[in-house]
């Protein structure tokens, strides 16, 4: 009872959260709704006993990206910008979004519910760490590449002069 | 030593000034133990400029600038002092109470803005050229200009 | 349900201590601050003052909180609480002694710096909310501040999970039984403190505050309880940043004779005294400054730090080893910050000839 | 969509109400980020007409307004009015009124030097300096306030000499005094000077050449930090200045250190120059003969002094009645402000301040 008690607060606020993220017409207020669903999905993973990812999520998600993103609005044209908020990536973003829907639909009704409990208890710390740095050592390395190149790119576009 | 008497140093500087300043006329006097010149208001700015650039004067110190409500005229004063030959000299100039205009020395000395700036507030010359003419003592709209003799003491209390 | 009422309990009185333990800080900080600069401090409340943050407490509780105009309401209203709550939620598994904590966790160095990593979003929703330069300016500070620190903070702890195996402070304090972390790992042990006082923003990092530039930086339109929260937020976490250093790198509450409490209360106590001190002695750094100190500096140190003990551990070697590379690292830091310093020198200031001066003919 | 992306300038109001502006002035800076692009300094906020109320004053009502100008620094304001009208009236001051006068003034000065040592301080973000330059200050403050009987505003040095003789322990007090003012200089010093974070944040900053700083018409420690030995003290010796012993210190970058550290050793200096005053301090009377009246002759007189804040003005047009027919005065910080808007181009928002503090502007004397 209290279980489901709790997911239902979580899940709600996530997608309470998520809602005002995509109609706020204020740019921080989006921002901010964005780390409610952000904690709220934090939340969900401490109910499945993943301790580590919920952690991972509040310190990544809801301490660093949401706060680059205020700093990067707060030095930016915010207060003029309310109108057009819609850019002409607009059916990309359609795209993207159902996409989404169809690949979590597809997981959702291939899983046989309820599901069987992998191997019982939480992740041990030795375990992460092996099956990220041995495993899945490339595709860790291929993200942190991405990044790099992000940075690289934000660097370059907000310089002054940077279009020349 | 009696201050009224210039010594030589002044002596060769009042013969360089005479010199540099000869197109326009300069007339010069000691006061106690300052050099002063008048000079006609259109040749003032002209005149620093040679002031400052002459290597002989060398006038690179704009000490003070100052205005003198002499009733139909307003006379401009310019307390000038050289750095380098550490002497120093008057620069006067007599303008018309009913057109006080005379041109801004901004250009040769940067310090001379804001002295330009309280002269203009309170006592309404206008320097031409000058960079930003606007009120810096007081408020945009001020009415008048309160160092005239003109510009009363009292009974101003109603007009804000 | 025995174990809901012991929580609750446990959270109750952690709650009491640290309440207690902000107006105490308050107090002692005006104390200390007031004898190093030849002054009494508060003297009137109470003898010696002891109830003066009591009173001021009263006061912030009963005065007026303003909402400037033009302030985004909702944002501005949840800042402080934004600010504050995780900063509580921190001392959860923080310990005071064995046992003496409200959940000793599995992960708890990660959670607190996962937890404390969130109060930064409320001071950031303060500043922006209050539609005042100065505060923007200081949100900004905070921002990038946080972000900067954050990083050698979190590198340098990792030094310390490393040699315990272990991320429960409870473990990490039990670890350090015969030598505590400081001697092992000196180095682990500056940087965190550096990166502690920049996350907890006090001198010579005091950036984002800033009274004598940007009055006070996100909180310059909070008044009233609200803004007791960001002084109780500031407070907590100066103990908390305190507390994580002796139990991280001084062995916690380990050692002889007195009890454990006492243990840990003096030497968490001797840090707070060492920031108040700083705070009385060491001017602000400039923004840029402290960026370039935190990525140029502390990163790439800490990121060495690491490496230098992942062989360490790797390879099994002797506990003097480590500190002596520890301190050699450190070494090899500051000769190029000495370098740097040692070109700024003050130089003498040279006095004029005094023959050579023609006087100017004046009247003798 | 992309020039939406670059960041924009922000308009930041410092001041009036501003704990860092000194008194009442503002700033209005445009912004990038941290980094300034432009700054307007606007002053005005204190401006009382001073001039305007000499010219409906006699002589002696004029000496409480000048107090009112630099009020760090009354005994130099009133010293500069007191040589002006004895240049214009012929009067030669007793030699003992001279040297008390240049005893009060080096006081002032090391009193107006504290000042800065402190607000730097704070400035800086530390504010343990300014407690110790508040200490030092009221021992000071103490020898002045023995002779004059008030704080500030002392009124004390009048034209042809002082207004009473100073007190019988005066020259104890002074001496007493000196011991612990060279010993406070030092504290100070250690205290802030080679503060490394103090060293990081003013090499360097608001760097101003020797010809810009003459062009500015910058003056007294503000242009001496450019490497230029202008002290109207040695070059133009007023008083009985050409007696004393002492050294003109000199910057070598114009930067904002320079321009501390030259104000640390002007103490200094000044405690050399009233002890060579004690020592030498004569006895007699100490108010020239003067007539009942002050009417000085029409004519004209322009007298300078070096108060702690630079060349201190006076220009004195008379048209022979009890009241002088003009009377401007050339402030050093009104000239010293001028160059904050250029110096602060480039400077972090942090610096302002400090810049600011640096160049020791007091804003009673800039408004007038």
């Amino acid at each position: 009872m209290a279980v489901w008690l709790g997911f239902g607060v979580l899940a709600g606020a996530t997608v309470a959260g998520a809602l005002g993220t995509v109609t706020s017409r204020n740019v921080v207020h989006a921002a901010l709704f964005l780390l409610v669903t952000l904690i709220a999905v934090a939340g969900l993973f401490l109910m499945l006993f993943a301790e580590f990812l919920a952690l991972v999520q509040v310190l990544l998600y809801g301490g660093a990206i949401v706060l680059v993103l205020l700093f990067a609005l707060m030095l930016t044209r915010i207060r003029g910008t309310a109108a057009s908020l819609d850019n002409p990536q607009r059916p990309l973003a359609i795209v993207a979004a159902l996409a989404t829907v169809g690949l979590l639909l597809g997981v959702v009704l291939s899983t046989q519910w309820p599901v069987q409990q992998p191997g019982g208890g939480p992740v041990g710390f030795p375990q992460w760490g092996a099956s990220l740095f041995r495993q899945w050592a490339i595709p860790f390395e291929l993200a942190s590449v991405v990044l790099l190149v992000a940075l690289i790119g934000a660097v370059v576009i907000s310089r002054p002069g940077g279009e020349e | 030593m009696d201050v009224r008497e210039p010594g030589d140093r002044q002596q060769a500087l009042a013969a360089a000034v005479d010199k540099v300043l000869a197109q326009f006329h300069p007339q010069s006097e000691f006061i106690f133990d300052e050099l002063v010149v008048s000079l006609p208001p259109q040749a003032v700015k002209a005149a620093c400029q040679l002031a400052r650039d002459d290597a002989d004067l060398a006038f690179d110190y704009l000490r003070c600038l100052s205005v003198v409500d002499l009733g139909e005229r307003r006379q401009v004063v310019y307390h000038l002092y050289s750095t380098r030959h550490r002497h120093k000299m008057v620069i006067k100039a007599a303008l018309p109470a009913d057109m006080p205009a005379i041109a801004s020395v901004t250009s040769i000395w940067p310090g001379a803005n804001w002295h330009e700036r309280e002269a203009r507030d309170l006592f309404g010359v206008t320097f031409e050229g000058h960079p930003k003419l606007t009120p810096l003592l007081l408020w945009e709209g001020f009415p008048g200009h309160p160092l005239l003799k003109s510009y009363p003491v009292s009974g101003l209390e109603d007009r804000g | 349900m025995s174990w809901v009422l012991d929580l609750a309990l446990r959270t109750v009185a952690v709650l009491g201590f640290l309440v207690f333990t902000v107006l105490f800080l308050i107090w002692l900080e005006r104390k200390v601050l007031g004898r190093i600069q030849m002054r009494m401090g508060p003297m009137r409340t109470a003898p010696f003052g002891v109830l003066q943050s009591v009173a001021d407490a009263l006061k912030l509780v009963l005065k007026e909180g303003l909402r400037p105009d033009g302030a985004d309401r909702w944002v501005y209203h949840l800042g402080p609480v934004v600010a504050v709550l995780p900063a509580l939620m921190v001392w959860v598994t923080i310990p005071l002694a064995g046992g003496l904590v409200v959940q000793d966790m599995r992960l708890g160095v990660f959670y607190i710096v996962a937890i404390s990593g969130v109060s930064v979003v409320g001071m950031v929703m303060a500043g922006w909310s209050s539609n005042n330069k100065y505060a923007l300016l200081g949100a900004a500070r905070t921002a990038a501040q946080m972000i900067s620190y954050e990083l050698p903070l979190v590198l340098a702890l990792l030094g310390v999970v490393m040699l315990a195996q272990s991320l429960s402070l409870g473990d990490i304090v039990e670890q350090q039984s015969p030598w505590p972390y400081l001697l092992l790992q000196p180095l682990s042990f500056a940087l965190f403190l550096i990166a502690g006082l920049a996350e907890l923003a006090r001198n010579p990092f005091d950036i984002y505050h800033a009274d004598t530039e940007i009055v006070g930086g996100p909180f310059v339109e909070y008044s009233g309880i609200r803004w007791a929260m960001f002084f109780m937020a500031e407070y907590v976490n100066l103990f908390a940043i305190s507390a994580l250093a002796a139990l991280l790198f001084l062995g916690g509450w380990k050692g002889p004779l007195l009890p454990d409490v006492v243990w840990l209360l003096t030497k968490t106590y001797a840090f707070v005294l060492f920031i108040i001190w700083l705070r009385a002695t060491l001017p602000r750094l400039r923004i840029d400054q402290l960026m370039a100190l935190a990525w140029r500096y502390l990163v790439p140190l800490a990121f060495a730090n690491i490496l230098v003990i992942a062989f360490y551990l790797y390879y099994q070697m002797p506990g003097w080893t480590l500190s002596l590379a520890s301190l050699a690292m450190a070494g090899i830091a500051l000769v190029p910050l000495y370098r740097h310093w040692s070109g700024r020198a003050p130089a003498r200031t040279r006095t004029a000839d005094r023959g050579g001066l023609p006087k100017v003919e004046s009247r003798a | 969509m992309i020039e939406r992306l670059d960041t924009v300038d922000m308009m930041v109001n410092m001041g009036p109400q501003h704990p860092s502006t000194h008194g009442v002035f503002r700033m209005v800076l445009t912004v990038d980020g941290e980094r300034v692009v432009a700054a307007e300094p606007v002053i005005g906020y204190l401006h009382r007409g001073v001039e305007k109320l000499c010219e409906n004053l006699t002589y002696r009502q004029i000496v409480p307004l000048f107090d009112r100008m630099d009020y760090l620094a009354d005994y130099n304001n009133e010293l500069g009015l007191a040589l002006a009208l004895e240049k214009l009236m012929g009067i030669q001051p007793p030699r003992r009124a001279e040297f008390i006068r240049t005893i009060l003034c080096e006081l002032t000065r090391i009193n107006s030097h504290m000042m800065f040592y402190g607000s730097f301080g704070g400035d800086a973000g530390v504010t343990t300096p300014f407690i110790y330059a508040f200490r030092l200050r009221e021992e000071v403050q103490q020898v002045l306030e023995s002779v004059s009987g008030v704080r500030m505003m002392p009124n004390y040095i009048r034209v042809g000499g002082l207004k009473d003789d100073v007190p019988e322990d005066f020259r104890d007090r002074v001496a007493r005094l000196l011991p612990r003012l060279r010993e406070g200089i030092e504290e100070c010093d250690s205290l802030l000077t080679r503060n490394e974070v103090l060293l990081a944040r003013t090499r360097g900053l608001a760097r101003i050449s020797a010809a810009e700083a003459i062009a500015y018409g910058l003056s007294g420690p503000n242009l001496r930090a450019c490497g230029l030995a202008e002290d109207v003290r040695r070059t133009e010796p007023y008083s009985i200045y050409s007696e004393l012993d002492f050294d003109v210190p000199l910057g070598q970058n114009g930067d904002a250190w320079d321009r501390y550290c030259i104000r640390l050793e002007e103490m200094r200096q000044s405690a050399r120059m009233v002890e060579q005053c004690l020592e030498k301090m004569p006895e007699g009377p100490v108010m020239a003969e003067m007539p009942k009246a002050l009417r000085p002759p029409p004519g004209e007189v322009y007298v300078r002094a070096e108060n702690p804040r630079g060349d201190f003005g006076v220009y004195l047009v008379s048209q022979g009645g009890d009241k002088p027919y003009r009377l401007k005065v050339r402030a050093p910080s009104f000239c010293n402000l001028m160059a904050l808007e250029r110096l602060l181009v480039g400077c972090y928002i942090a610096d302002c301040v400090m810049v600011l503090g640096s160049l020791d502007i007091v804003l009673g004397e800039v408004d007038r």
